[in-house]
């Protein structure tokens, strides 16, 4: 069995799959299926300063290999994160990741400042999120407010940050080059992908939200190409995902360049997705006659 | 490890009205720990998502499961066309069910349409002590009546068009039984404005009720926050996953008004 | 049976459903299982200048609902179009739409002059071109070389000029107000979305180019959303597309805005597929109780 | 309307091969007009783009068609799960097929693997007069030796592993058989390094040869150009949409080295 572990900017997880933010919760869920720990990490919930409500629903329609969601960010707020949810989850020998949000550099800062000495492994950035400073337009479009609020985060955090990318835009490259040079130690990619399903009966909107975030197998071939530019841009490592459902899209995404992967709405699908991803690597790996896993990462040769 | 997937075998399909279908299933692992009210999330090929669907009955000796859906879009649509021997790629058994009390008290058990299989485990509980009121489109998209009867609970049925039993709705013949009975709690599962209804009347008369929410569902197990329901304590309000701390609530923990 | 005829800039379709560029040759093709005056018209495949050989094969693999292609303008060049393709689809009672690319405004407004005074109904602009001049990036990424291009190519023509919106942009709304703000008679979107896939064996991309433009069913939420969003910038007549497959996809589209629609991908999957749009579209208005079909456009009520 | 879409009927599938299987279909429109090399372009469920399969037989007076697949990936392994009874939706026939010249004229066949299927029709054209030359991984991946035999033609199997026939490869006996026989003319279906190394013997013997090529389609039927060969003649290199202009070509109009 080749080794399954990979190194993210210091952090050591046994095997490069983690569980995407807003898909697992904050563990306990899952944990309910099989014991946690056989993942690489989860990335939690995206949590804001205080709890939030998130939208009306319907947040959630179904669309062609995929799904839109439009839950808005409900958590209960990094306090009782930190209080009640994180105890839990560390108690599971999984590693960490807090997917963080914010409507201002400000909250994204006191974020930050709030984790620390927690027993959080890394943060991730997510920047899909609206900056009321700037007219609702997100921070993860403009590659000056990603450079901004990295930098600013970046000062008041002892954790390794990882800024998580919205494929929103017309060149991720850009975005991921302003993070990386506004020092974050990890990029992780991609979001979903804004969209919308009408009901024509009622037309209506069927997310009482109107629009939502496209994710599932759907999105796989647009992430893949995203991650392999980014790999290309950074020197930082990358976190790939979007739309991965099998061990084999998850080699592709390594193959680009992704140093892990994480896997969001295929858990809905199947709740064993991410541990058969972890044995077809596996098993991968080994016959390709591979020592590390970690060998596989941007050995993609382009014609 | 409270959740298990099964490929539970069919064993048993029949249309018991256009569109609507009972299918029993071998799935021991959830039959063995499942309750009245909980329900299964069921995979269709070519869909991302699951489709939650109750369960009807359980019988952990047997190892067996009954589910009884309706056809409503693609997936149900091709869960129908499943065939005896065929597997059904299950998770379950999810949520949070029915409180069943006491099986000597009084129980009202209101359903509408295909909200009316998951309370048919709540007659089997009270038999005797239990009323169960039921509405359908038309007489022939009346469902379990037989069943409810065979538990021993006594049935009213009400159809929108008069074509069997009570012409009109469940909250009618509701209101009605409430004036006339003794009820020490009811229980109900439906369409939402229906449900409102029952929980309204039965606040009215003081008695407690539990209702079933329906939601569209990611995970079905918690994890999404795509399913919740709008709720209220001492505390405020509330958006609460229906998959987990439901789909059964109490109806005054409903914020019916939201 | 409702009126099912639209009107876009001055242009009759018999019905709102056109095939879409690229995926219809010059309409012979598909006119061997129906006669394509059915429809409500076509978009020829993407015609430059001269003649090009296009990319090398493979140059189309399948992704979960959708396709990736990297053909890469492969076209017999303009004058071939007008001598030869041209009088023969005219032959059809069908309105003919020129789809027309090239690397430099130069190549485009050549374009547009040589298509003057021919049986052309309406010139549908392909931005999604690289532009030499600026270095590669595509004309269709930035508001300012959309707004020259279609600018000078509106002084050169003739003929009605529809603008091909890319998808693989920040913000569409500003790139199709550039569009409208420079003359465009009508836009039309969206083309494909930049994507990618990985042999695992071999660890090379599939398509010979590296990557190719996801299209089909995959897309059609992203579609929808760019459509809508375009739908509320602009004034001037929106053309859906992308991933649309069935009557219900059509009918989303038009509700969102579009005042008819192309079908591209779908047709790969089941030849018939725009003459059961077509039939499908019809009887929805019929069911609504509208007399024509142009009553459905942008009657979505936002929640 | 040279094309048709039908939903033919499975009359008969056997494997005849570990993961090959020889299908029948009663197709009446497509096998009315289906001429040697054609193929037709199968749906299978779930996939965006149809699957293209050479016919290996088509009889205009019963209404059938017959195919033989292997498994190559998901869409055939879909296909191979299909039952007599079911129906597979087809379009066809396309593209150029063999161009048969004078069944009194000696030809030589040269098929590897499941390029095997469709040089049937074109063995069965010239009977007695044809040898077919056909190349398998081993002898339990050899298919449709008897079908020619009972063609009236000559066959020469070679396997790469030696386990039945002749130990070697097609092109290696195609040398020897040329050396010692007279030939009017080749046909070849196969890897394309195989049918390249045909078409060279071809050349340097100086006799006519059609090879069927190869590649990924979208639309199979000439309309999104993403299934092009490198071609070329007097006007210069070309690239030459296979499914309308092939999959049939004359060896010498192929750019072998492209
Ligand atoms: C806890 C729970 C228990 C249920 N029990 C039963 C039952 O016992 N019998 C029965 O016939 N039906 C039941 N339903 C409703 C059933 O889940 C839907 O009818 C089914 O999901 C529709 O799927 P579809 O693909 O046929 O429809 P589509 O409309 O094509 O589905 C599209 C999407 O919407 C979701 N969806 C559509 N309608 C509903 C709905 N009413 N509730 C939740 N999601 C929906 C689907 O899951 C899917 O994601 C239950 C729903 C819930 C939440
Ligand atoms: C004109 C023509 C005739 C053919 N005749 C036969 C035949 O008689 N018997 C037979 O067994 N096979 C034949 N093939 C090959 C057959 O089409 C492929 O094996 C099949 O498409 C693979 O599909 P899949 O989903 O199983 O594989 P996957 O690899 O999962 O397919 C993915 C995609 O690649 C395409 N693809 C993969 N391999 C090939 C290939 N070699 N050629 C073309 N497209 C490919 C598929 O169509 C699909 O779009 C023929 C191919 C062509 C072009
Ligand atoms: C229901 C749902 C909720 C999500 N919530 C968050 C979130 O809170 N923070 C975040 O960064 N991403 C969130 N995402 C995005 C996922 O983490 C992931 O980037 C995206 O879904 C693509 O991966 P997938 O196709 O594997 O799901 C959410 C996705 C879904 C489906
Ligand atoms: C094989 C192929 C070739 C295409 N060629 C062109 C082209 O030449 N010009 C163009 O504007 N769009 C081209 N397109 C894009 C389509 O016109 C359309 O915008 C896109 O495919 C989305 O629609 P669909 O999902 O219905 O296919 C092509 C698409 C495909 C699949
Ligand atoms: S469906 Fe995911 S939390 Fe309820
Ligand atoms: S497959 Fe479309 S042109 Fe040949």
């Amino acid at each position: 069995m080749p080794d399954m572990s990979v190194k993210i900017c210091g952090i050591s997880f046994k095997n490069p799959v983690i569980a995407a933010s807003g898909t697992f919760g904050f563990g306990m869920e899952y944990s309910e299926f099989y014991p946690i720990s056989r993942l690489g990490g989860i990335s939690c919930k995206g949590t804001t300063l205080v709890e939030r409500m998130g939208n009306p629903t319907p947040r959630i329609v179904e669309t062609s290999c995929g799904i839109l969601n439009s839950v808005g960010l409900q958590n209960p707020g990094v306090g009782r994160f930190l209080s009640s949810y994180l105890p839990r989850l560390k108690k599971q020998d999984i590693v960490v990741i807090a997917n963080i949000a914010g409507n201002s550099v400000e909250d994204y800062c006191e974020m930050a400042e709030r984790l620390k000495d927690s027993q959080v492994d890394m943060i991730e950035l997510n920047i899909s999120c609206p900056n009321v400073k700037q007219g609702g337009v997100n921070f993860g479009v403009l590659p000056e407010s990603v450079a901004e609020v990295t930098a600013q985060v970046k000062k008041r955090s002892d954790k390794p940050l990882m800024v998580k990318l919205t494929p929103n835009v017309t060149s991720i490259g850009d975005i991921a080059k302003a993070a990386e040079g506004a020092g974050a130690d990890a990029l992780s990619l991609i979001n979903t992908l804004t969209g919308m399903r009408i009901d024509i009966k009622s037309r209506r909107p069927v997310l009482r939200n109107n629009t939502g975030g496209l994710s599932g197998r759907a999105i796989f071939p647009v992430a893949l190409r995203m991650v392999r530019e980014v790999y290309k841009c950074v020197k930082i490592p990358v976190v790939g995902m979007g739309g991965i459902s099998s061990w084999e899209d998850a080699a592709e995404m390594m193959i680009a360049g992704a140093n892990a992967v994480q896997v969001g709405t295929a858990n809905f699908h199947d709740p064993f997705a991410c541990v058969k991803i972890i044995e077809g690597l596996g098993s991968y790996t080994d016959s390709l006659g591979l020592k590390s896993i970690t060998e596989l990462t941007g050995t993609l040769s382009e014609w | 490890m409270r959740y298990t997937q099964e490929l539970g075998k069919i064993l048993n399909k029949t249309e018991i009205a256009k569109g609507t279908f009972d299918v029993t299933l071998h799935s021991p692992e959830i039959a063995n720990i499942a309750v009245a009210g909980q329900f299964v999330n069921i995979l269709c090929d070519g869909f991302t998502l699951r489709r939650p669907i109750s369960l009807c009955g359980f019988d952990s000796k047997k190892g067996i499961l009954r589910i009884v859906f309706e056809i409503r879009g693609k997936g149900t649509e091709w869960l129908s066309r499943l065939q005896v021997g065929d597997n059904m790629d299950i998770i379950g058994p999810l949520g949070h069910g029915f409180s069943l009390i006491d099986s000597s008290k009084k129980a009202v058990i209101v359903g509408g349409g295909v909200g009316t299989p998951p309370l048919l485990p709540v007659a089997q509980f009270y038999r005797e002590n239990a009323t169960v009121i039921t509405g359908f489109r038309n007489a022939s998209a009346a469902i379990l009546q037989g069943d409810f009867e065979k538990a021993g609970a006594k049935t009213i049925l009400c159809t929108d068009d008069g074509s069997a039993g009570i012409h009109g709705f469940t909250t009618q013949a509701l209101e009605q039984y409430l004036n006339e009975n003794e009820c020490d709690i009811i229980y109900t599962c439906g369409p939402k404005v229906m449900m409102r209804s029952v929980a309204r009347l039965a606040e009215n008369h003081g008695i407690t009720c539990q209702v079933s929410m329906e939601e569209r569902m990611g995970c079905g197990v918690g994890a999404c926050l795509c399913c919740v329901c709008p709720t209220k304590d001492g505390k405020g309000k509330h958006l609460t996953r229906v998959c987990v701390n439901g789909p059964v609530f109490s109806s005054t923990e409903v914020d019916w008004d939201a």
